[in-house]
């Protein structure tokens, strides 16, 4: 059966920390980082891969920080053949 | 010549809307300019399309001009006194939001509910700004009911040369009085884009914001500057008035809208009995005509100001004036006019009896 | 790390083939003003979602309250117009009936739509005026710093009722959908709210019926979202969202209020 | 020359129509008028009037507090303008309603029975028509023919086969009137 | 010494309404003034049993304000420009039935919504009525926090007094700012009965009737003159300003509220110069110290009027010189605050470098 | 004749102890301006009476709206003030505030208190301000002479509305009793007519139930009375009267819409 | 039985010929006259006796111009004791 | 003297307070004192700062674009307000939150790791206690005795058992100053 994998790209200079995305994310792939950027907040970084790019937390996102990429993996051979 | 009829004043600025191709009318029924509404309930729609709505009051109907208007169509409404002092923040915010749209003030008698009798009281409102901040209606004050209807045009023509709001100024009278008046023909509507109007974001171009909101100071500054700007062009171009006798006059009447035919009648009564008096007319309030006053003011003995208030127009003549002669007031208010008889008898207590 | 045991790199994942998400381009490039978490942001992210899916971004003119949304023109990649304050109704009324064949919606706070502008939004409902309102009640004044909105519910503290909302004094928290929607101009009256992903979603689908029925000429259409305003509030946003689901909502429930009879 | 006249009576008994039958009979003859109603909520049942001018030069005051005539159809009318007719001016009544007839001698004063003659004519709507009749005999402001125009152009389209009613009470008036010798103050 | 307090101009005002003994407040939230309603909404009730009521709009406000100050009662409220705009109906009002009552305007920059900085666009609006009708409210202008507070307890004496609107007119920034202030003592809500004031008609005695309404023109101006002595009499009795070295004064500086004060820096600024400034502050805005200005013309070389606006007041200081001497002007508009060398830059240039 | 018959003559008849029915002493012994058989005066009439009856004639201040019982003052021999047109809840309110004790009553029209004044209506009675507001809906605006109002009926020709009235363009008549009656500061909102002397005494009496539960303090009070228009509508009075039993009672119903729950 | 008498009494100046107590009289009793009162209205007068003092008259009139008088009239011989 | 000072940092790091204890310290000596907050929609999240002017005499204006000293709590006030320190005038900041430090020569530019104290301080909330008490070893514009009181008058007292611990924050800051040679203009 193929697995389903994400991928979130979170434009950190717009994101202000308000940790919807983490509090929506089924994998808790999100979490706050350490650092602030630009406008002194502290933003939103990775912490798994577990994302499985369903979404939630783009959704959520009051200020539409995150892109979300998805893509089913066909079983290894496959990619071997 | 123009199609002739006798029409109330009130009538004939309704039928000069439609003819001018007035796209949309707003407003909200008030004595002693009810007949506007009413008018145009009967006859625009059917004629040109133009949108005759009768809105739940005054302040929704400026803010109905002020949405049309950031359309780029050509908007307006009619009120009176009580009525158009609900309309100053919606005035302020058009005129910031420099949207171009015609009003008038069938002015009557106040302060409060008052009268509705003709008065002139409103003209601080309308001159200085009823409503908070810098800015200025372009004011038109007609005397007769053909200038009811030629204001019309004429104001729509303004109000889209400066994308700024027109006010035609008149008291109660004029709405109710009937005289001979030449129609304009009637012009089509014309459906024109104008790049500043909110009509759907263009495919190959910039959205279009219509706002008066800049919460930088310096921005702000920035509009009023540019709004300060226009205001000195209108009175580089726009001032208008009319004159009689001035060329032998060693004493000027001088009065607005309605109130400057009895002043003429004055003067005649006046020059009959040997006074050499002459007239002076504004025709746009704002931009005042300042010069026409600065230039007589030296040559003559005195400016007697007449007007259906305490005493507002006679400021400006003042301030143009600038103690370069004696300028006397005199007024009626709540809605009395004053008669030419009074008039003369007031100036020779004032300038003759006293000399 | 599981990418490697799948044999996977976010390289592969980050495609063009594979987006499944991205910022609205109907939304402006920059930043919003919002507070971090307010759901104004959010709101106007999916309406611009919907606009852009129906393709209407020419075809369409909003109109800005005073409000904390005041600046919803700084952020919608759309013709607008700044309407003052409680007068959306007014200023949409004008440009509805300008533009018939364009898509119009106001944008409007609690204070702005129920408040000051309680008459204009009443009338333009009573007429049928065939738009759009997207309501967004957060039970405040967010923009003038958090004084008692009507829809500020009982014993909710605000700074002009600092000992929490008493309706006998100060007036019942209003449902204003539920007042207007008996109307016989009103064609859709709907309560959203934005706290959830699966609540986002659904206010996304209202927004979008609501354009539908303006296309169709069904009348005056009201969206009301529930919403929050964490800094006024003094709640971090995820407080906020969990206000809105536990203490706002049972006393606003989701829902449609009206629906227009189907057209055959 | 210019004519300041008013028009007084009830509501309803069609004074406004009268100045405004006058007025463009004047503009056909390329005069100048300016008509000026009493407007407000005195209007409301109560009494109405209209200040009519034709004048052949441009008018300047349309609201004026002296007339050269004063036409009342009322008691009331005969009561509150019968100071205002300008010595040597005219005050035309209709005697039918009358219970106290002005006094002044220094104007002219006319009367018919107006309101008599109309209960012939089977219509009390023509009260001011003959009034008016009476009014131009004495006034001679404007020619009968320019009032026929006038009436024309005042009555709406479908009426119009009232005219000869009116035409026929408006003469009824006009020689009901014999003019006398003018007062001369 | 009364109590003294670090406060915020919007809290001095309302802690000093509570001290006043005022009956009610009916308001509406807007910046830059909110903190008035917030303050009294927390303190009010409980100390005094004061009715604080957020109102749902402006419009809503002012005509509660009319109905309590027709009961007798000492009613206020606040706002900033553009809900100012909204109340003119109901000042033409409240003025025409003569009803007393205090306002404040925390002026912001304009037009429309404009910016919430601190602005004095709204003078004219203020001063010379911008609504309909020959009213006026009579205006003070306070400079600091501690007339922000003084002046609600004399506003609601002379509104008494003259059964006249009394607007305290302040920019943003005094509303913002906090200084030390000295708190007047807490007066008690004195329950008097006024023969003129609806409180159920009285057993033995006439019915009471506010109203503004008199159909008949004549009767209309009656009420209208009645206003105009009134006017008068303030004139007369309460004219208000403050000098400061006009002795010596070759030039004189002048400009009302904050400005005042900015303006007298650039004095001090320029006496160090060389250069000789007097200063004159109008505190009552309306009525207007005509005669200072009048008096002070003929002895100087100039008069630079300094507002936050596009050039207001400077029309009623041109009014009272009457050309006596040159008058010059200096703004910033929307919420743009001039600093004192600016404003000495700009004499220099208007009045030192062109000599 | 037949008095002569039974041995009375009116003398007889006419003395105190037979007194029936008098003009109430309340109502000042001057002519009032209405048109002959308008409405107005009837409600006038039979409010004084109530007042009279209920002996607080000196307890009572009311209210005139702008309309053309803004004369209202005239007849009513009791404190008055007279509001800006669509403003006399908020000046009722600024009353009712200050004299808690007293009796406070708005009256007003249907142009007053449904157009221009909707906003201040529908919050004094989301407030509960404890008033009553006598509303003579007689579907048209009366003092301005006949234009379109809220209540103008579907297809009714108004100056305004001179080829009839079109709810599609023009709004839908707006029955503002049933708009407000489910709020909850509303304590009794009834409809009721003058047109019968049925009506009359019906309407009397929902006057009187309004002001006893004022006293009670349950709350906001509205008697909205359907009444007539002669002179715009172009009817005689008694012709209006039917007018309003046959066209307007049917679409404006009368009777309670909501009436408080009986305290115990 | 006794039977009930009423009278009414006018006030001529200030009725405005309404017609509704016209109308609303069972008895026919009310019409309106043929002369006019000062302020330019025929007035309503009383045609006959036949009035029981119903009353209806003066609650239907605008304008309160009405007053009703009512006597139970005892049979004749009680009046003749 | 006159002291024209202004305090910028992020919305609730609290630089507000910080110019009214020393606006109500100033008042106890009998000073006066202007406090002007910078207000509007862009505190929201954004920036945030106070003028405070403090005198000997009747102040004039509270508005004012050059100071004798700035108090930077974030890298956006140094930015801003670095050139609107008066020649020879003091900017003081935090380097903890600092990447890119102020450059003018001609004015005394003092530092301190505020950030960092406040951690050992274990509440990040003192920063701007820290902050105050530097700035007063700098400008002793007041007395320490009088920054207790106007401490005391600004918190509510509900908090007035958190005096102690703002106390040893300002005094830390105080401390963590070297006066250095001025710079002379
Ligand atoms: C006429 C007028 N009155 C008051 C204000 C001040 N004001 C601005 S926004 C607002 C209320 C905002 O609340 P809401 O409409 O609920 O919007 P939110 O900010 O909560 O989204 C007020 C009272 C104004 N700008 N204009
Ligand atoms: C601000 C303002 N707008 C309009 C008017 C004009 N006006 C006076 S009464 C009225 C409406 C009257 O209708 P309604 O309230 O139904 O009362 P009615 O006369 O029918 O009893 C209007 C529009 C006014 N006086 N003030
Ligand atoms: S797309 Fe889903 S799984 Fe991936 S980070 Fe977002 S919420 Fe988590
Ligand atoms: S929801 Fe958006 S703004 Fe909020 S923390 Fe997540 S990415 Fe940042
Ligand atoms: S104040 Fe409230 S409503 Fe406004 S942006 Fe912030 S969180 Fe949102
Ligand atoms: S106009 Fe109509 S409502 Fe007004 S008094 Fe006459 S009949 Fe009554
Ligand atoms: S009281 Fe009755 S019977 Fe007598 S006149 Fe009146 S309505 Fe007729
Ligand atoms: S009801 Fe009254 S006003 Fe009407 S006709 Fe009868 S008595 Fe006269
Ligand atoms: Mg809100
Ligand atoms: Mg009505």
């Amino acid at each position: 059966m193929a697995k389903v994998v994400g991928e979130v790209i979170i434009d950190i200079e717009r994101c202000k920390g308000c940790e919807l995305c983490i509090q929506a994310c089924p994998e808790q792939t999100l979490a706050l980082g350490k650092a602030i950027n630009h406008k002194g907040y502290q933003y939103v970084v990775k912490v798994n891969d577990n994302c499985t790019g369903c979404v939630n937390c783009a959704i959520i996102c009051p200020d539409a920080v995150i892109t979300v990429y998805r893509k089913s993996l066909k079983p290894k051979q496959e990619v071997a053949v | 010549m123009g199609e002739v009829k006798l029409m109330k004043g009130n009538e004939a600025l309704a039928e000069a809307a439609i003819r001018a191709g007035v796209d949309a009318y707003f407003g909200y029924p008030i004595t002693p300019q009810s007949e506007v509404i009413e008018y145009l309930s009967r006859e625009a729609t059917k004629r040109t399309g133009m949108l005759v709505l009768q809105a739940e009051s005054e302040v929704a109907a400026i803010n109905m001009i002020y949405g049309a208007a950031g359309c780029g169509k050509k908007a307006m409404t009619t009120s009176s006194s009580p009525g158009i002092s609900l309309m100053q923040e919606g005035l302020s915010y058009i005129a910031s939001a420099e949207l171009p749209c015609l009003l008038a003030n069938i002015n009557r008698g106040g302060p409060g509910l008052g009268t509705i009798q003709p008065a002139q009281g409103d003209y601080f409102q309308t001159t200085k700004g009823g409503g908070h901040g810098d800015y200025h209606l372009l004011v038109l004050a007609p005397y007769n009911v053909q200038e009811m209807a030629d204001f019309v045009k004429l104001g729509f023509d303004l109000a889209f040369k400066y994308r700024n709001p027109v006010m035609i100024l008149a008291d109660g009278a004029l709405g109710q009085m009937m005289e001979k008046v030449e129609l304009p023909p009637q012009l089509p509507r014309e459906n024109k884009e104008y790049p500043w109007a909110t009509t759907g974001k263009p495919k190959n171009g910039e959205r279009r914001i219509i706002t008066s909101l800049h919460i930088q100071p310096e921005k702000m500054e920035e509009i009023n500057l540019r709004l300060q700007r226009k205001y000195k062009q209108m009175e580089a171009e726009e001032v208008r008035y009319q004159t009689k006798n001035l060329e032998d006059a060693e004493y000027v009447f001088t009065a607005f809208g309605l109130v400057s035919r009895i002043a003429l009648k004055a003067m005649d009564i006046g020059r009959q009995k040997g006074y050499k008096i002459g007239w002076i007319r504004p025709i746009t309030l704002y931009p005042f005509p300042k010069k026409i006053y600065a230039e007589i003011a030296p040559k003559v003995k005195g400016i007697l100001d007449i007007e259906m208030n305490a005493g507002q127009m006679v400021e400006d003549v003042m301030l143009s004036v600038q103690g370069k002669t004696r300028v006397e007031f005199y007024g009626r208010m709540g809605g009395v006019v004053p008669t030419p008889d009074e008039i003369l008898e007031n100036f020779e207590k004032m300038f003759i009896k006293g000399e | 790390m599981a990418g490697e045991v799948l044999d996977v790199v976010a390289e592969d994942i980050v495609r063009p083939e594979n987006l499944v998400y991205r910022r609205p381009s109907a939304l402006l490039d920059v930043d919003m003003h919002y507070c971090p978490g307010c759901g104004h942001s959010t709101v106007h992210k999916i309406f611009m979602e919907v606009v852009e899916e129906m393709g209407i971004q020419h075809d369409i003119i909003g109109v800005a309250p005073v409000g904390c949304s005041v600046f919803a023109y700084n952020y919608m990649d759309i013709d607008m117009q700044q309407a003052a304050h409680g007068r959306a109704c007014a200023v949409a009324t004008g440009i509805k009936r300008m533009l018939p064949d364009k898509f119009v919606f106001t944008y409007q706070g609690d204070g702005d739509l129920a408040a000051i502008g309680g008459n204009e939004t009443l009338h333009a409902a009573n007429r049928g005026e065939n738009f759009l309102v997207i309501f967004i009640n957060n039970a405040i004044y967010g923009m003038t710093s958090g004084q008692m909105a009507p829809t500020t519910i009982d014993g909710m503290v605000t700074t002009t009722s600092p000992y929490g909302r008493d309706p006998k004094t100060m007036g019942y928290p209003l449902k204003f959908g539920d007042l207007i929607a008996p109307l016989p101009g009103v064609a859709y009256v709907t309560r959203q709210a934005v706290n959830t992903v699966q609540n986002v979603r659904r206010a996304k689908k209202a927004l979008q019926r609501a354009l539908e029925y303006q296309k169709q000429g069904l009348g005056f259409c009201l969206v009301e979202i529930v919403s929050n305003c964490p800094s006024n509030w003094k709640m971090t946003p995820v407080e906020s969202n969990k206000y809105v689901q536990n203490v706002l909502i049972p006393f606003y429930p989701l829902g449609d209020i009206k629906v227009p009879e189907v057209k055959k | 020359m210019t004519h300041e006249a008013i028009f007084s009576g009830f509501g309803g008994q069609g004074v406004l129509t009268m100045g405004m039958i006058l007025g463009y009979a004047a503009i056909f003859e390329g005069k100048e008028v300016t008509w000026m109603p009493s407007y407000g909520p005195e209007m409301r049942g109560g009494t109405a009037n209209c200040i009519t001018i034709v004048s052949d030069e441009m008018i300047s005051s349309p609201i004026i507090s002296k007339f050269d005539t004063v036409v009342a159809l009322n008691q009331p009318s005969i009561d509150k303008f019968e100071p205002a007719v300008k010595p040597g001016g005219n005050l035309l009544y209709d005697t039918s309603t009358t219970l106290k007839p002005p006094t002044r001698s220094d104007i002219n004063i006319y009367s018919l029975p107006a309101g008599e003659i109309a209960v012939e004519l089977k219509n009390t709507k023509v009260l001011n028509m003959i009034m008016l009749g009476a009014f131009l005999k004495i006034t001679n402001v404007v020619s009968i023919d320019s009032i026929w125009k006038g009436l024309a152009s005042v009555l709406p389209e479908r009426y119009h086969k009232l005219i000869p009613l009116n035409q026929e009470a408006f003469m009824r008036g006009y020689n009901a009137i014999t003019l006398k010798e003018l007062v001369k103050v």
